[in-house]
């Protein structure tokens, strides 16, 4: 019955399957983008779908190539310029789940997509926060979409946004009354932040998926819940609507060329 | 009033070495036709301000255009890095590029602010990140009655705003629909500004009372320039080229095969080389 | 989302004694229908916020349901004083009114930052004006890159949002157009919120993509009250009863005229009286 | 050759007179109005209107009776929300000439629409500023438009709008850098600011108009400029488009009550 699927998949349908009827995202492009249209295929067709380009309520039937693509803003409810994105609607707090990932995380989902190295020498410069920054703490909580690898590390190179910083109450001591990550979707397993640490721990491990594994692909000791479950495999059904909007996306986008 | 000009009578008026230029565009009617322009007269010492520093910024930085850079985030959306950006900050090819780096959620405050006339706007931003710490421009407040720090930055107010807008009417009003960015703000928060447009109309005509509408007054000059946001898009006139956007990662990634392109491509050409991206009118639901 | 209800079930849940509460409309799009059955409902020690408190608070605080007013321009427009408002402060009839005081720029930004989530606003304003002497909550706060003093207020976070608007459409998005004033500000600065709608639409059909809209989950209640703005106007359905403006100064100049004529206008009658001054659809360029 | 005219009348040309076709006004209700539409219907057809309620370039055919009107959006070229248009318009400095009036004004036209009396114990609760504070400081200069009498006062009792402070160089000293009250237009004479003391001085009188009429409708000492002209009365043509703007204006109000 269980249909072969890819890393990538899984952790997308894990994403998605998070997701409520009722949530109002804050979607990035890629994984995010992949994951909120896919819970509204399924199992969450009244989810609304925000993109900082100032798109509300957007329903596309191709993922965007960018934030800015027109299929969000013809599909969309109505469209408001960015500042007013980021004052009514992010900082507003009308966000229920914050979507982010990065080049590098820590153990407390702290997230660095500005440089490797030093920030006035960097060995690699990446693009930088972009909205992160204040996603981290306006949404009411935040989901992180990252395939593990090199980029799970000890020491951040450069804080981008704030996870759940040096652990315990740090979020609460800095002001910040949002949730932050209380999810980290992996290739291999869920993370959540343990109540009292805010450690991220694994709580589901991925079908044939093994703790060393996690480990070979974590540049910290990694903590398990004390029940940890087996992700459930993607469906045949999860598949099948995912493939098809990915079908659906490359032909539109080939078609724009 | 606007002025009605050519692209490159306008970018010649406008924008002066070593102005503090903004070319704005939230992944949809980025200015690229102007960009091009500026590369062609060859502006140098430019501090330019953009929230998503793309291609266009990559080639103005590659031309060595640029002598800083103020954004948010620097990437080829949805393909991956900005090489001639990197080159810059990496090895300092052309020049060293000085960076001021922002979030969006500053950057958007800061052109709001602009636009509205005040020094500085605030927000609620920077907590526990670390870019508070490497830009010396990001200061706070204590709100007076609840005690609150937040986070306050100097508003935008460039020399020069340069936009790509759908319509102008006759009088140089202009419109604007879709992803609308914040390249309002920006005109409104700049001394002067340049906008291409797709499409001269005698009157806008019917259209919802509270469109997105630049004033003439608002506005320094108009250049027709349709096509001019390829390979971005322009609501209702065309789509985004998405291809290029992936080829531009090959064409980027070296010094050579950059310069190569851009002889080729821009210092070589014209204006009127976007006319035939430029789709005559609007098409249903695109 | 929003929960479609009558007016005197929109009202009963979300109107509570001793709330804050804004009805706004900005001399277009004025809640007159809901605010009578807050009167109806006999709902007590309100502070009511409004930029231009005119008829319909005049007659809320005559009434006896206010406790306080947080306004800044309180007078008939284009007729003259609110007797009902000055009796109130100035004779403190029929029970004495508080009252906080700002200019419409004041006002204008402290329902942005409220919208915005921010504790308060800052802006340039009450230079040389003697507001800042009488109202403590007027404070500053000192630019922290050009050392400009700028006034400061808290934002409005009302507890009620009350507002009309033109169409719903079946799943609750409520749409707006013309004068549009302050009225998406307060909803989204509230923690409560009754719409009440012109018409109720199947779909908003073909439209700007930039059109002012209320998403449904940003409402609690809508209630469909066609005229439920009068004799304020409606873009597109019905237009201003000046006449009744005008006649109002005679009602409320004496508190007996003004109570007859709540009685008989107001306390025995209900929501469906306003029906008769609806206009069944779109009329163009009205 | 001359028509006869009221003292409204007058008042109203002249202040129309004062305006530019390549002015922006912020257009209040009442005497504002009139002139710069009558400005807009004579001398400077392209002359740039704007209503608090956030009409940008309305053209009415018809005086509102209130900034809302319909009518001022109908004709406007777009219309924006209040937040904005304060923020934007008004503080953004894009407006050349602001109007005001008030119930007060003294000898250095700053002005009170806000109580007669003490403010906590009023003897006349007046409707409040409104615009005023900002509208004072943020436009390039000021008209103010007022018949004289009783409203000119020695002393206000309530500054709701600064128009030259104490006189001399207070504006500057409170950081304000526009013009302030540039011109004051009565219905019997013209007053400008003295260009050292800042006191409102009497530049022209409306013909047949005496300086003892004058002194009796104000409150302090009237000063007179060097060189004082006679105003040029109303013209047939501008009294004509100026009646026919208030008949149309009379008409439409009648029908839609």
């Amino acid at each position: 019955m269980t249909a072969t699927y890819t890393p990538n998949e899984i952790m997308t349908v894990v994403a998605a399957r998070a997701l409520k009827n009722s949530d109002v995202l804050f979607v990035g492009i890629g994984a995010p983008s992949a994951a909120s249209n896919l819970a509204r295929l399924t199992h969450a067709p009244n989810i609304t779908l925000i993109y900082e380009s100032g798109t509300i309520e957007t329903k596309p039937s191709v993922l965007p190539l960018s934030i800015g693509d027109g299929e969000l803003c013809d599909t969309a409810l109505t469209t408001v310029a960015v500042p007013e994105m980021f004052r009514y609607w992010l900082q507003g707090g009308r966000i229920t789940v914050g979507f982010l990932g990065g080049a590098q995380i820590d153990k407390y989902a702290n997230l660095n997509t500005t440089v490797v190295g030093s920030y006035d020498a960097p060995k690699v410069r990446l693009p930088g926060g972009g909205g992160a920054p204040e996603i981290s703490n306006s949404c009411a909580e935040i989901f992180i979409i990252m395939p593990q690898g090199r980029g799970f590390v000890k020491k951040l190179d450069f804080i981008t946004s704030l996870g759940h910083g040096e652990g315990d109450d740090h979020r609460q001591r800095l002001g910040v009354k949002t949730k932050g990550p209380t999810r980290l979707i992996t290739d291999l397993c869920i993370f959540e932040p343990d109540p009292a640490t805010k450690e991220m721990t694994v709580t589901s491990i991925h079908p044939g998926v093994t703790c060393d594994q996690i480990q070979e692909n974590t540049g910290w000791t990694v903590r398990y819940a004390n029940t940890v479950a087996e992700t459930a495999p993607p469906t045949a059904k999860e598949l099948e609507v995912l493939r098809d909007l990915h079908a659906r996306t490359k032909r539109a986008h080939g078609e724009a060329a | 009033m606007a002025t009605f000009a050519s692209l490159s009578e306008g970018i010649e008026a406008v924008v002066r070495d070593g102005d503090t230029v903004a070319m704005e565009g939230f992944t949809h009617l980025i200015p690229f036709a102007a960009g091009h322009e500026v590369v062609r007269q060859k502006r140098k010492h430019l501090t330019l301000i953009r929230m998503t520093p793309d291609l266009i910024y990559d080639q103005l930085i590659g031309m060595g255009c640029a002598d800083k850079l103020v954004f948010s985030w620097g990437g080829n959306p949805g393909v991956g890095s900005l090489h001639r950006l990197r080159d810059a900050v990496e090895k300092g090819w052309p020049n060293k590029l000085e960076i001021e780096e922002h979030s969006h959620a500053a950057m958007a405050n800061a052109y709001e602010a602009g636009a509205a006339g005040l020094p500085c706007a605030i927000f609620r931003g920077y907590i526990g990140a670390d870019l508070a710490k490497v830009n010396p421009k990001i200061k706070s407040i204590v709100c007076p009655f609840t005690g609150e720090t937040l986070a306050a930055i100097p508003s935008h107010r460039p020399d020069v705003a340069i936009i790509h807008g759908l319509k102008a009417d006759r009088a140089g009003n202009v419109l604007l629909e879709g992803i609308l960015g914040v390249q309002k703000e920006a005109v409104l928060a700049s001394k002067r500004s340049l906008v291409t447009v797709e499409e001269i109309v005698d009157d806008f005509g019917p259209r919802n009372l509270n469109a997105c509408i630049l004033p003439s007054w608002t506005i320094g000059m108009i250049a027709h320039v349709p096509g001019g946001a390829f390979p971005s898009y322009a609501q209702g006139y065309y789509k985004r080229h998405n291809a290029f956007y992936i080829e531009w990662d090959k064409i980027a990634r070296e010094r050579d095969t950059f310069q190569a392109w851009m002889k080729a491509n821009v210092l070589k050409k014209n204006e009127s080389e976007y006319a035939k991206y430029a789709r005559p009118s609007r098409v249903a639901a695109e």
